[in-house]
Order: C-alpha cells, then structure tokens, then sequence
C-alpha cells in the first residue's frame, strides 16, 4: 500500500499555506516593507530549479536551450536573493533600537 | 414626640438645623415638627414650603421651647429663654461645650440632656452624623472659591494671543477633612497645589487628589487613634518652617486648615515667611477661630500686611448657608434617629451606645 | 548524495524560511529573521549542487552566472535610495516571475533531466504544475514591471481603464486554462509558447488599472503570485524546499496584502480587481488637485514614536471636539514610560478661546511644566524626532511665514516642520478655522493619520 | 521715541495699560517708557517696579502727556488734559469710539491720531492685538468665579455621609470669547453647563468644553462674515424663548454674555422666565452695559426679583486688574509694534495695512 | 479503499482540526471550531474503517465498543457540573495516554496488522516510534490521573516534594531510553513492558510535586504530552492524521502552557519542574491562614463584562491612590459601545474627603447621570450581572451588615455581593481604611484581580 | 531516487508543530479551557489506531490479547471523543454572545 509522494507534498505544500498564513497576521504595519523584500528574496529559491535545468544532460549539452533559460534564471534568481537579502538587512539597520 | 427649632441669630448664623425636606423625613417617621416663624426665609425657604411638609409654626421662641421635646439648634440660644424648656427635653446642637459649659449646666439644670456634636466620636457609624467633618469639607471648599474670587489674578494657566497667565499656586495647610476639600477644588480650578500635615497618611491622600504633598524630611507619623493630630515636635516644626518658607515665596494663595483637637491651632506662617511673599497674595485662614495658623490672623477680619492679604474667618458658612443647612439638619436627623427607639416611640438615652455617651455633656 | 538527505536538507531549509518570516514580525527579532532566510537559501543551492553531483563545466558556469547575478544584486542593493523600496521590491518579483518561467521552458524543452518523462511524453500532473507555474510566472514578471514602471514614474500612476477590461481579463484567464488542457492532451511547443505569451498579456491587463496609491498592496499581491509560480515549479520537481517556500510566500503574499488593504481602510478586492475600485476613488479626488499624502496608521505612529528619544505634542482644536486629552495623556505616559521625552506645544491661539487647550490638559491632569507656549518651545522642534499634531492645522501652516497674501500671514506658527517626522491626526485633509490648505499635509516626512483624534491615540495606545 | 501713560481715574478703572514687564520689552525695543506716579501701587506694582525696568516716572499727567509721543490708555484722559498733549502724538486704547466721537474730536484737532481697539477687525494676523478677546476671555472667567462666590449653594455634586449635594446648573448665554471661558470654567469647578448660542459652528465649540448645548430646531446660521453674530428673526427668538423657559427652570446660574456688535444686546432671559426659577438663582449680566440680556439688569447694581439675584456688570476686569492688565498691555505692545518702523524709529501710520486703518478713528 | 484516497481524507481531517484550534481562538468562531473538530474526526474513523475494508464480525464489535464508550462520554459530559472542568479534561486526558498506550501494546503484539515486519523482528524505526509511543503515553496516563486526583480533591493540592526527586526522575527518564535501546536490540517482550511501567511511574512522580494552583498548567503540559504520543503512533502507523494532529496539539499543549504561565506571572519551568517552583510559593503564603481566592486577570475580567448586560462600578479610594479615573471613564465608553449598562456606585464615604469620588470622576467627564448615591442603586445589585470593584473595600464589607462587634457595623454598605460575579481590582488582600479583612474576596463569584487600579483597568480597555 | 516516505511524514510532523504553535499565540485566555478540552478531544484520532489494532488478522483472531487492547483503546478513546467534543460544545454555550 504505497502511498503516491504527490500526496505527501501536497499535505506539506497546505500545511505550508497555513503557516504562511499565520506567520503574516503579527507582523507589525511598519515591517511590511522589510518583509516583503524578505519574501521576495526567498522566492528566488527557484534557483534550485534554475541550477537543476542549467545543468540537465551531459556536459556537452550545457548550451541547448533548455539549459540557457537554466542559466538565464540562475542570473536572474542570484540578482534577487543578494539583491534580496542585502536590501532588507539595509531596511533594517534603520530599526534597530537606539540605546537608552 | 415633638422637634422644635428656634431661629438663629442671623446676624451671625445663617445656616439652620431642620431644612423642608429633612422636616418631611422627620413627620413620615412620626415626629411633629416645630418652628419659629420666618425661620428659614433669608435662605430664600419660606414659610409656606414648611407648612407643606407638615410643619407647625409659632412666631414665638417662647412656644417653641415650651412644646418641644427635642430641640435642634445650631449654637445655644440666648439665655433668657432657658426659662421656657420642657421638663425632659433634650437640646442637640454644635454647641462648644468646652467654652459654654457655664450655659450648658444651666440648660442641664432644667433637666433637658444636651447633647453636643462636636463631641461625636470618629468611628464608622457615626460618619452620618458627624457635623465636623460635614461642615469642614465645605469649609474647604468655601474658602477657595473665597479667595480665588477675591485674588487679583487669574487662577488657570490660559495660553493667549496676549501672552500666558501662568497657573495659581496654593498651599493647604493641614491635610484634614477642610484641607483635602480645598485641594481638590483648587486642583479643579488648574491651581498648582501644595499642601502640607502632620500625619504621614495623608501624603497619599493628598497625591489622590492630584496635589502635591511638602515632605517634611524625616517627619515622624503625628497621629493619634482617633485620626486627630498631635502637636508638632520642636524640631519637626523648625523643619516644616524652612520647607514652608521657601515653598510661600512662589504661593499665591494659602488656606490654613491646621488644627490640633482641644489645643490652639498651631501657628505655621510666621511674619517672616508673610515678609517673602508677592504683594496680592493671599492668605485664607480657617483656623482664625482657634488663634489661626497664619501670623496677623484676626478673626472675622481682614488684615493686610505688605500688600498680603490676610483674612481670618470663622464663620465661612454663613457665606454657604444653603448647601451648610442641608448636611447639618441631615447629621441632626441621623442623630436623633440613633438616640429614638421607634417601637416604643420614645428616646432612649442608651449610655451603652458610645455616639451617645460621648456626645451626652455632663 | 542521497535522495533520502537531500530532501531533509530542502526541509530544513524550508524551516529556515518559515523562521526568518517569523523573525520578520518584530522589530527586535527581524535581523535575525534575515539571517535565517540566508542560511536557508544557502543549504538550497549547496544541497542542490551536491545532488545534482555534476561538478564539471556545468558547474563553473553556473558559480560565474550565480556571481555575475549576485553581483548586480549586491550593487542595487547597496545602491538605490531608501525611498525608492517600493520599486525595488516590484522590480525584484518581476526576475522571480521571469526565473520561473524560465525554469519551467527549460523543464518542458528537456523533460528528462527532471524526471518528468521525454519530451512530448510528459507525465500529466508534471505538465499541469509547469505549465501553471509558467503562466503564473508570467504574470508576476509582466504585472511587476508593470507596477516598478507605475511607481518609479516613468508610467503615469493614474489607473488605466476601459470598457470590457474586467471581460477580457476573464477571457484571457479561461483560454490559459484551455490551453492548458489542450497542451496536457498534445503537448505541443506552440501551445506552451501561447499559455506563456497570453500570461504576460494578463500581468499587463491585470496591474494597469490600480492606481498608485494602491501600489503596495499590488506588490505584496504579486510577491503572492511568485510564490505560487515557485510550488508549481516545486511540484514539477519534486522538490519541498520550493513546494514549502512557495507556499509560505504564496499564503503570506496574500494575507499581507489583505491586511494592507484593512490598514489602508480599502476593500481587498476592489483593490485586486482595479477597475472597480479605482472609478469612486478617481470621482472623488478629481474635484481637488490630487498631491500624494502618506497614510499612515496607529501601529506605523507608535512605532515612530516609540523609538523616537524627544516628541513634541501640538493640541488644537480637534483635539478639543474629539475629547481626545485623556487619550492623549495616556499615549503620552506610555511614550515616558519608553523613555521618550514629550512636551507639549501650545499655540497662542490653539482652539477656539484662549486658553482653550490649557482647560482640557489640565483636565487630563497634564503636569504643567510638559506645557510649554510657542516661544519656548519653538526652537525645540527643529530636535525633535516626532512631531505629533492632534486636531491641529492653522497653528502649524508654514504658509503663515511664506506668503503675505495668505489670511493667517503674519501669525507665528509652530514650526513642526523642523522635526525629523511629521504625524498629523485629523479626519480628512478639509482646512480649519481659517479655510486654506496646509502644506504639511504632503511633506515627505509627514505621516497623515486619518481618524478622529480620540479614536486614533487610543489605538496608538494600545499599539505602544 | 517716548511712549507715556497716565493713571486711570482708579475709581471706576483699576487695569493699567503698561505692566512692569511689557515696560521692559518696550525698553528692549528702544523706546523710552514715561508713566504718573502711583501708576500701579493699586495693584500692588510699587513705582520702583518701574523704575527698576527704566520707566521714568513724573508727578503730574501734564508732564506725561507733554513729552510722550505714544499714549496708551484704557480710557480717554479727561478732557481738562487734552490740551497738554504733544503735536503729532498718538493715542491708543479702548475708547468706546462710537459713545466717545465728541472727545475724540477734541484730540484729533490737537493733531493727535487716536486708534480705539475695540475697532479691531478680526483677522488671523490681529490676534495678538485684540483686547475684546483677551478682556472678554478673563471677564468669562470672573463671571462664573463671581457667582460661585454668590451662591448659598456649592457647585460641585459630593456625595457624603451626610447626605448629596447635586451638582450646580449653569446657563451660559452666548458662546463667544467670553461664553466659552465661562463655561470652562464652570466645567472645572463641576458644574452641569449649558449654553445657547444663535451661531451654529458654537455647538461644536461648547461640546469640545463639555457643556451641552441647547439646540434650537430649525436654528438659521447667524454668523456674519467677520464671525460676529446678527439679529435673530423673530421666530427664532420665540423657538430660543420657549427652550430657555424650559431649560431655566432646573438652572442655578445664568451667565449672560450675547451681544451683537453695534446694536443693543438681545433681551433674552425674559420676566417670565425668572418668575420660574428658584429662589436663590443668580443671573451674571456681563452684557449689562450694552443693555443687557436679562429682565431687570441694572449697570453695576444687584437686583433681587422674588429671591433671584440679577448682577447687571460692566466693569467686571477691576475685579481682576491683575490679569487683565497683563494681557491688555501685552495687546497695546503688540498693536504698537506694528505701527512702528524700527528701522527709520518713526511711527508709520500705512493706511494699507488694515489693521491700522480700521482701528484709526477717523 | 486506495492508500492515496485514503492518505488524502487524513490530511484532510488533519486540516479540520487545524481549523477546530483556529476556530477556539475567538469566543464568535468556536463553536465552528468544535464542529470541524468533530467532523474532521469523523471522516478519520469513517476513512479508517473503508481502508481496513473489514466489515465481518470485527466491524460489529468495534462499533459496539465506540458506542458503548461513546455513551459513557457523552453522559460524563451532561452531567459533570460546569465547575468541574478542569478535573474532567484532566481525567480524559489519561483515557487518552492509555489508549495510545493499548495500540503500542496491540502493534507491538501484533506487527504484521500494521505491517512493520513480524514478531520478533520489528522494524527499527517503528519499534522506536511505538515504544516512544507508548512510554509518553503511559506517562499522559498516570500524571493525568494524579492531576484528576488533585483536583478532584481526593488527594490534597499540595505539593509532595521529597529528597532526591529530581534525581530519581533523572534516573527514571535515563532508564526508559536505555530500555528503549535494548528493545530495539533484543526485540523482548519483558523489556517493552518494563518501558511501559517505569513510564507510569515516572508520570506519577512528575505531578505530585506541583501544587494544586498550578494544575491548569500541568492538564495543558499533559495535553501536549499526550499529542506527542498520539504523534508517535502515528509514525508507527504511517497515518497523517494521527501525525498532524499529535504535532498540532504536542505543540499547541506546550505553547499553551508557556501562555498561562506567563498569564500567571509564573516561570514555565519552575511549574514543570515542580518541587522547586513549589518551595517559595508555599513559605510566602503559610503566614496568613489560606483561604483560597480566585485570582483573575485582565482579559477575564473583560470577557466576563463585555458579555454582561449590565455593570455597576464601585470606586473607592484606591481609584484615587491610582488615579485611575480616566481609566475608568475608558474602560466605561468601551463597555457601552458593546452594549452593556453601566452605572457608578458612590458609597457616601468612599475615599478619604466628603465627595472624593465625585471629584475624580468629574474630573473624568463621567455624566452625571450614571452616578448614583447607595440609597439609589443598591437594589440594582441583585440585577447586575458584574460588579467592578475598582479601589474600594470597606464599603463593600458585609460584615457592617452582619457582626456588631465589627468597627463597621451600622455603616450602610453597597450590596456589591448580589450581583452575579465581583470583580475586586486592588493590589492585594490587605484590608482598607477601617482595617478589616472583608469576606467577599473569599467568595465564589469574586474574581480578584491584583494590581494597580490604573494599570488594571488600561490593560482591561486594551483586551475589550 | 525514491525519497523515503519517513521524510514526508517528518516534514509532515515539522511543519505541524509550527501550525499549532501559531494557532494558540492568539487564543483569548477565556477560552482556554474549551480549548483544552478540544485538543484533547482531537488527540482521541489515535482511535485511528485502535480501529486497525482491533480488527486486525481475520475474524477469528480479533479476540487475541492484541485485538483486545485495541478494542480497550477503542472505548477509552470513544469516551473521549464524545465526551471531549460535547462537553466544548456546552462550554461555549456559555460564551454565545447574548442577543442585543
Ligand atoms: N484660540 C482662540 O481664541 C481662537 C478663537 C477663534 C478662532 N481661532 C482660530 O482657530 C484656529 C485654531 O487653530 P487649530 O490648529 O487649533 O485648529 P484648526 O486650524 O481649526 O484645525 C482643527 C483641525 O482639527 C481637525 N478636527 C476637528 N475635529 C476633529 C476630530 N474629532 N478628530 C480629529 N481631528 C479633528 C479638523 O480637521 P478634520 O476636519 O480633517 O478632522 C481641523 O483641521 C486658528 O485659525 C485661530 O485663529 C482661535
Ligand atoms: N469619605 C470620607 O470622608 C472618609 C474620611 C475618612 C475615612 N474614611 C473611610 O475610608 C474608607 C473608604 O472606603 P473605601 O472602600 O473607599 O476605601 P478602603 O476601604 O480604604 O479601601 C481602599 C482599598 O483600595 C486599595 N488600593 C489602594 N491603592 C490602590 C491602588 N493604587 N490600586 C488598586 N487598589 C488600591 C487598597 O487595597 P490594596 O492595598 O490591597 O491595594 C484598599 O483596600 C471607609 O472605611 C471610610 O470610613 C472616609
Ligand atoms: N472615622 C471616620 O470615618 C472619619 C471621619 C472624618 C474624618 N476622619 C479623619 O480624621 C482626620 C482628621 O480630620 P479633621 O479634618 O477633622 O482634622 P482637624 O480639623 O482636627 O485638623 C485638620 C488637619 O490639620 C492637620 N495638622 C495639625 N497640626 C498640623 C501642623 N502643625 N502642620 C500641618 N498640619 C497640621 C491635622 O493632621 C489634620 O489633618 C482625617 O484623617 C480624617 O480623614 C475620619
Ligand atoms: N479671528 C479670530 O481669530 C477671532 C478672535 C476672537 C474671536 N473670534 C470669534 O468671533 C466670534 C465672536 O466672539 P465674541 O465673543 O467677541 O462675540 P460677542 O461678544 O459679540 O458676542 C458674544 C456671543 O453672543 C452670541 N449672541 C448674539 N446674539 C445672541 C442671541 N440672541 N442668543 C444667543 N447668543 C447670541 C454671539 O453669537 C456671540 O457668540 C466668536 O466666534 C469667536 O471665536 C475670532
């Protein structure tokens, strides 16, 4: 009685769904920003996939075209999560509390 | 069971001891009620209201006295018509029975029981009747709105086009029952207000009515069991002196409330400290009648000193009869309620009850 | 390395997003946050490297494409002003959109290397999740730009209306997903190209009918997509980190965006479905020249001021109407007990009688050296981190310095706009006593809080 | 330039026109200060005061009037003076311009301009000038402190063991300046305060004071241009007339302070309605001088009708010199500032300037 | 029944109950939330009993036993008084650890019915999970049992503390795995149940230390024990119901627990950790004779008053100490806005000055006409369903009304203990200005909430 | 590259444990006793495993020691079951909101 792994990811995929929900409703108004470009950054994980199809095949079939748009996302996702990332902790600095 | 009143001397008394609407609490308890004629009309009540409430009235103090059983007064009156009491009867007033025993042991010798207010223990059940602290609380209140009718200036801070007038700043002195009265309408009124005691307890007192309280460094508690204050020591006093001294040279208006039961007031504001305060400043003293709390202080008078206005009064209710009559005759019937044993419709002197053992002058 | 590791690893990574999402709720914890998301992102690509175990050329290619990316990340970031956020996150969700779709072209041109099957053999449910994973990619890519062009001004900020828009959306909609089922049935190229071409359509269609004001919600809404477009490319390749991720960044997108629209006091989806929304806004400010105002709301202005070191208060007379002295105290007491430093600041005519604000503090019981009158503390403001005008206006309006024909020229006014941040609490942008508008209003450093000024430091009350 | 001030006649007038403290600012500014001797020993202001800012003090008006280039005054010097005054000179105050022409006449042909405050527009940038508001402000206030101190009864509701005192109720009739301060004033003291105002836009300015406003049905805006008030229409005055009776009934105190600029002040608390109220009531007509808002007002007399007490008051602000002085030199300074260019040290009477021209007395 | 059909209906309950828990966390959502709970747990059986697809005999006996349980659950649960809840969770808590307990015992008796290999040669990891399983279990079991006993009052409340405990729990905790580890070794009958007993052991020692006040923490701790448990089977099984769900409620029990806690001012772990949070608490309150008192805070006091229709405040001189006047006033407008009838209650010698009372709440713009003398308003007590008691003491003191000898006696008092509940804001037990100690603390519908009147009442407005 | 179910369902498991710490951060302290209640009514879904415990092997086994612990489970659960989830339904009868 093997159960189909489609099933499995999609428990994780809502349960997932939930926690974002819940994750959101106590942000503070003035971190919308922040967490956004938080957010933004880690979408790009996408990366995974955009790895996986720039390096499809063997060596020599690194330039078919399938693996361009591989490598065009690899560019395109690594803007975003340095971008990401570096950008929200700049937000940030401007949070931090002043010392009293 | 007959209570009757006879009319003041309203030159110098102008509350009165049975209102219309105690009057009628009094008959739908089964007693008649007795009044001299005109008796309450220069506070605007005439006649006629009495009447409504079921009230008797004769137009002589003679036959007043003559029917009443219980005689309710504000101060004793006058000798002349002691003659006239019912055997049996009884006189309850405000009568300082220390300064009037000789006339009160007259009345006595009549057989009528006088009982004086002032005398009324300060425990819980006698609250409602206790004439002091009715009396005192709008004396207090008076005395403000006395002397902020009479100051030259502005009391609240008003930010205008024309400039500011920066907020008045009183001083109570003596946190009692007057006192808290006084700081709380001061404060109403966006006066700053200080106030200063003896007794430690009333710091807090004081801070819940939004004043602020003068610590006197290394104050001792100067209360006895009773809640009255007990004279100062002598370097408590010097203390408070300096402390006082340099609170009054920013006050604008004093009101002295400190008293010491069976003693003279003591005396807090010293010529000097009058010396260091602004011309138009004013100094209210309620305690004048006890030798006051303030140097010049003459009773019902008003002395100036370096333009400090200093004025000594001892009959403030006479300036708030209405709202003074009303709690007084309120405290009578709450009194005479505790000495009457209605199911035997008679009163019953019970020397067990402590309101009426220690009110009883003997 | 193992199937069995690797997919703990995409777990823990997940966890780690989820953590830095949570550590993103406060302001105490949300540096943390960020590094969390890091560490996550990084175990994603090693893991990834090490399972796909092809160290080769491939390999270097993929470090150089992944630095030359980082690099103009790193530089944008380092770069852009602060103010110019709002862009740079719409900006940043149109390269997500567009990675995914790229990701799932590559996945659909070389089926094989996913495990999906060969080409024009794909399992079923592969082909549904990238082809939708695609076109959801395509309109975050196409709708982002969209907004970074709206808020970056190079396209008018106004909203784009037609008639039939709300039908040609929904017809577009329909032939994705007919396409969809016609591509499932004969997974030809064109088919695919078309369920793309017409999603970048729908990304254009859907943004340029909100208008700008509006613009932060879109982002969060179009965050919201990518991480849809993300779980569709993670179903496609079996992978939990990008199914979790996406599904974080899909559910918190959304929920973020609604309670945006709460906070801006909007409908969700009047905002969402432009068009609608957009007509009674427009109606209504056409009447008035239409200068942007920032919104802000009790959380934003307890925040200011609970990490400010020195407020300024300035009462006037809404503060009056609205009874709000006792609220105001209290919000007042709260900033002390954060140590901040507050006074007040009263106008000579401040109110509707002299001394009219003086009665209500000193109601509140407000001490009376927190009370300071225009000429003492006038020059404080110009060192003050907030300014915050409770019912207020006349009293503040520069236009008294600035310009002789205006009615209050001549009066001195309380110069707030000194102080670093502005909050302004009033019912509506309508003038006061005098009649005439006040510039404040549209300052850059102006927060304007729309609500009866009772109401409103209440709220900020409980938000301290 | 030399700025002069003689005393008042201090019977019927106890404000001065130049403080201590504005004397300093003028000083400050460059002026020289000229004032009579005794100026403010009234209220408490020795001359060495004045003499300690730089204020030259002479014995006799003729000396003050002879050499001082500005005069400011509260009211018209006698007219036995008028002929000491300087060529050229400048006169300012609250000369009642209209009553006064004659006089003022007689001044102008000795070629000395008068400006008279009270012609003040009301515009934003006059604020600080205006001496109808910042007198009427304080004569708000006064009033209702004045009537306190009148009352047999106390304001605030207590209530205690012996019984409640319910809250005092108060009527103020006309929210202008001075209205409003009344009833703020009346709010602190805890009075139950209501107003009634023929201006709409006062509702919302007597609720932001916590008085409760009574709402005439169908009440017309009767606001004119400059924020003053017109005549009402007669049905109006029947709608006011009916709720007033009503409201008057349950009212302790009436504060009385409706006018309307020009014309005599509206008649609004009738016979009738007085006959309703109880015995006790106090009507505060501050209106009194421009005729008065209630039945039998009497200029600076008491009058009692069947136990009300009616104060017809016109000089209310000697009973508060102090502060209204502060504030009425304040106004004067800021007035003179205006007229003056620094940089040339002259006067400069610009007749575009309107605030100049509408008080210039022509 | 298919093994994917079915795996979908557990996630699909799992989901149910996750929204059961949502739904309880607003008064207005949870009875929605009990009804998913029941229906997510329907479809679990129902599910359950498709995919095992055994309707013989078996299926006839297992609906009798669920009946028959069943009916024992329901009777319990009409029938146990309202007050007797905290015990009844308690002792269902234990049904639950012993049933988990009863299916390790079954799976490990029988493996080859959940197919995890044969007797004698269990699975690895299924053998840890079940005997995890069942050791967290049993430990559910006896602890929940000590906690029903306890406060049931069949064993005292207070803590049994003794030399060494911690130490013996230590060791307890340390044998249990090293069993677990011989278990997996030698796959022994003995060692199983020897896991199982020492487990019993342990949960008895683990509760009988904590005392009596901080029960409700434990039944929460014991709740997540118990979900944890239930998760572990659900390993063994391969269910995801059972897994999501131990999960859910192991991690919501916990952080619950950590809540009340912190809502009691207590540290998390001297409560779990028992004997040593216990020592201070007992020597600070064997001074005074122990009356119990039931101690409230901040968001009961709100609910309780948000659903009543009607609420009489009574102020003494603590409102004056605190200041807590506008406060009050606050806490009053938000009340009325839920529509609840409020009226003050002024004792005529409240505070310290004749009309102390009425000064502050004049102060406070309280109408006038919601203030009322004792003669007035002491019948509405008997039909006021909250008495706010915000400062006062004495006046409210019974005892005037009832014992002669009592310094009080003769003064009239409010009838504050006719109202349904009292609600007692002061900052301890200490008697007020007559210096008696007053009898309605003790009572039953008093709830007593210690703190400073001002702070009490703001926090009360912030939950409304 | 089959991936191990165990790693779903621990994913599974993970992700839970952060949906019921989320769900319970915002519950009004009033209803923490029904919530009580419920939780301990859900966690009765181990009869899940009772039910297989009990009718597991064929019709004559299920009076083994192993089948009856499983129908033992099963009463204790079912109690809890009925009893949890009505005794929360007659707590928040408690809590309906009156009628205004
Ligand atoms: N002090 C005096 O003696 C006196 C006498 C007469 C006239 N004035 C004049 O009055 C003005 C005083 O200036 P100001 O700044 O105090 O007042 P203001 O300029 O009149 O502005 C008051 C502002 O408060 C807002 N407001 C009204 N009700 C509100 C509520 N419930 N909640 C929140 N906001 C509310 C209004 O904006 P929204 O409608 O958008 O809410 C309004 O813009 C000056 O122009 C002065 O010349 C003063
Ligand atoms: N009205 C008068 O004229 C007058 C004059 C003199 C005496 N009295 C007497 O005063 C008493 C008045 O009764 P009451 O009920 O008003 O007062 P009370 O009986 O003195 O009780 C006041 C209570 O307030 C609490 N409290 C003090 N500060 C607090 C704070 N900051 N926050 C919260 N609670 C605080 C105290 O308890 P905790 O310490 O536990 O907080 C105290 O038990 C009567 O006994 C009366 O006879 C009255
Ligand atoms: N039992 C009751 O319920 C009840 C009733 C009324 C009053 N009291 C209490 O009785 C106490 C006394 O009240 P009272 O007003 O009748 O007192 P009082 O009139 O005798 O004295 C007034 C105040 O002056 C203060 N005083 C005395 N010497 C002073 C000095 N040298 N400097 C400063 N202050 C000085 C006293 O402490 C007192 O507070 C108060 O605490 C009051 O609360 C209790
Ligand atoms: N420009 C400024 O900044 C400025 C400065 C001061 C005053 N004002 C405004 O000018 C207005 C008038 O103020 P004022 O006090 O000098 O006016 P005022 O002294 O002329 O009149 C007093 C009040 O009586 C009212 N009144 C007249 N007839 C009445 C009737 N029949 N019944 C009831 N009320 C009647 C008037 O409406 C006015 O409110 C106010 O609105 C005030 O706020 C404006």
């Amino acid at each position: 009685m093997e159960i189909d792994p489609f099933i499995f990811r999609f428990s994780i995929f809502i349960l997932s769904i939930f926690i974002g929900y819940y994750v959101v409703w106590s942000v503070t108004p003035s971190l919308h920003t922040p967490l956004m470009s938080v957010t933004n950054a880690i979408s790009s994980v996408i990366i995974v996939g955009a790895i996986i199809a720039a390096l499809a095949g063997s060596s020599e079939e690194i330039f078919e075209t399938s693996n361009v748009f591989g490598f065009l996302a690899i560019i395109l996702a690594a803007v975003n999560i340095f971008g990401g990332f570096l950008v929200t902790q700049r937000m940030l600095q401007m949070y931090k509390k002043k010392k009293k | 069971m007959i209570i009757g009143s006879v009319s003041e001397n309203k030159e110098i008394e102008k509350r009165i001891s049975i209102t219309p609407e105690i009057a009628k609490k009094y008959i739908s308890n089964g007693f008649e009620i007795l009044i001299e004629k005109e008796f309450g009309s220069h506070l605007g009540i005439s006649d006629e209201k009495f009447k409504q409430e079921g009230c008797k009235i004769h137009n002589k103090k003679e036959d007043v006295l003559k029917n009443a059983d219980i005689i309710l007064q504000l101060n004793l009156p006058n000798e002349s018509y002691f003659q006239y009491l019912k055997e049996n009867s009884i006189m309850i007033g405000n009568f300082n029975s220390n300064q009037n025993l000789d006339k009160i042991n007259k009345i006595k010798s009549k057989n009528t029981s006088v009982f004086s207010l002032e005398l009324l223990p300060r425990i819980t059940r006698a609250q409602s009747m206790d004439i002091l602290s009715s009396q005192a609380n709008l004396s207090g209140y008076k005395a403000v709105i006395d002397s902020f009718a009479i100051f030259k200036k502005a009391i609240p801070m008003m930010m205008t086009a024309a400039g500011t007038i920066s907020a008045a700043k009183v001083l109570v002195v003596g946190a009692g029952v007057a006192g808290l009265q006084a700081i709380a309408t001061a404060k109403r009124m966006g006066a700053i207000v200080f106030a200063t005691d003896v007794r430690i307890a009333s710091k807090e007192q004081v801070e819940s009515l939004g004043g602020k309280f003068l610590v006197v460094d290394g104050a001792e508690n100067l209360e006895t069991e009773g809640g009255y204050a007990k004279e100062a020591s002598d370097d408590f006093k010097k203390k408070q002196e300096d402390l006082i001294t340099e609170t009054l040279k920013k006050i604008d208006i004093v009101i002295c409330t400190a008293l010491i039961p069976g003693k003279k007031a003591p005396k807090i504001i010293t010529e000097k400290m009058l010396e260091n305060m602004e011309p138009g400043s004013i100094v209210y003293d309620l305690a004048a009648s006890q030798g006051g709390n303030s140097a010049y202080t003459k009773v019902d008078e008003i002395v100036e000193k370096n333009g400090v206005i200093i004025i000594g009064e001892s009959k403030i209710l006479n300036k708030l009869p209405s709202s003074a009559s009303n709690l007084y005759a309120k405290n009578l019937f709450n009194f005479v309620l505790n000495l009457y044993d209605k199911k035997e419709n008679k009163i019953n002197i019970n020397m067990e009850d402590e309101i009426i053992n220690k009110t009883l002058v003997k | 390395m193992s199937a069995n590791l690797s997919a703990s690893f995409y777990l823990l990574s997940g966890i780690l997003f989820i953590l830095a999402l949570r550590g993103l709720s406060s302001p105490e914890t949300s540096r943390q946050g960020n590094y969390f998301g890091i560490a996550g992102m990084i175990i994603a690509i090693v893991v990834t490297f090490l399972s796909v175990g092809n160290f080769g050329m491939g390999f270097v290619y993929v470090l150089i494409f992944l630095l030359v990316g980082g690099s103009i990340g790193a530089v944008i970031a380092f770069r852009i002003p602060m103010t110019a956020m709002p862009e740079l996150v719409a900006g940043f969700h149109s390269l997500v959109g567009l990675a995914a779709v790229f990701v799932a072209i590559s996945a659909f041109l070389k089926p094989e290397a996913f495990d999906l099957g060969t080409v024009g053999n794909i399992k079923l449910a592969s082909l549904i999740e990238m082809s939708l994973g695609a076109a959801i990619g395509a309109i975050t890519f196409s709708g982002s730009i969209i907004a970074f062009l709206k808020l970056r001004g190079i396209m008018s900020g106004a909203p784009i209306t037609f008639r039939g828009q709300h039908l040609l959306n929904l017809f577009l909609g329909i032939s994705v997903i007919v396409l969809i089922f016609y591509l499932c049935k004969f997974q030809s190229n064109n088919l695919f190209w078309a369920i793309v071409g017409i999603s970048f359509l729908a990304g254009v269609l859907l943004i340029i009918p909100i208008g700008g004001a509006d613009m932060p919600v879109v982002i969060s809404m179009l965050n919201s997509y990518s991480g849809w477009a993300a779980a569709g490319i993670g179903f496609t390749l079996e992978n939990t980190a990008l199914i979790i991720t996406g599904a974080l960044v899909g559910s918190s997108g959304a929920i973020l965006s609604y309670i945006m629209c709460k906070g801006m006091n909007r409908s969700f989806f009047n905002v969402i479905l432009g068009g609608w929304g957009a007509t009674d806004q427009a109606s209504s400010s056409q009447t008035k020249e239409q200068k942007p105002v920032k919104n802000g709301n009790a959380d934003d202005a307890a925040f200011l001021m609970k990490n400010a070191s020195s407020v300024i208060i300035v009462p006037g007379y809404g503060m009056a109407v609205a009874q709000a002295q006792h609220a105001l105290r209290e919000m007042v007491d709260a900033l002390k007990k954060n140590g901040v430093k507050v006074s007040y600041a009263i106008h000579p005519v401040a109110g509707r009688m002299p001394g009219h604000m003086n009665v209500l503090l000193a109601e509140a019981n407000v001490p009376y050296d927190e009370v300071f009158e225009l000429e003492e503390i006038n020059n404080d403001f110009a060192n003050c981190d907030v300014a915050y005008i409770i019912g207020a206006n006349d009293v503040t309006n520069p236009v008294a310095k600035s310009d002789p024909q205006s009615p209050i020229f001549g009066m001195p006014v309380l110069d707030v706009e000194k102080s670093k941040s502005i909050l302004f609490v009033k019912r509506s942008l309508s003038p006061g006593y005098a009649g005439i508008d006040n510039d404040l209003f549209y300052r850059d450093n102006t927060l304007m809080l729309f609500a009866d000024a009772k109401k409103m430091t209440e709220e900020i009350v409980k938000s301290l």
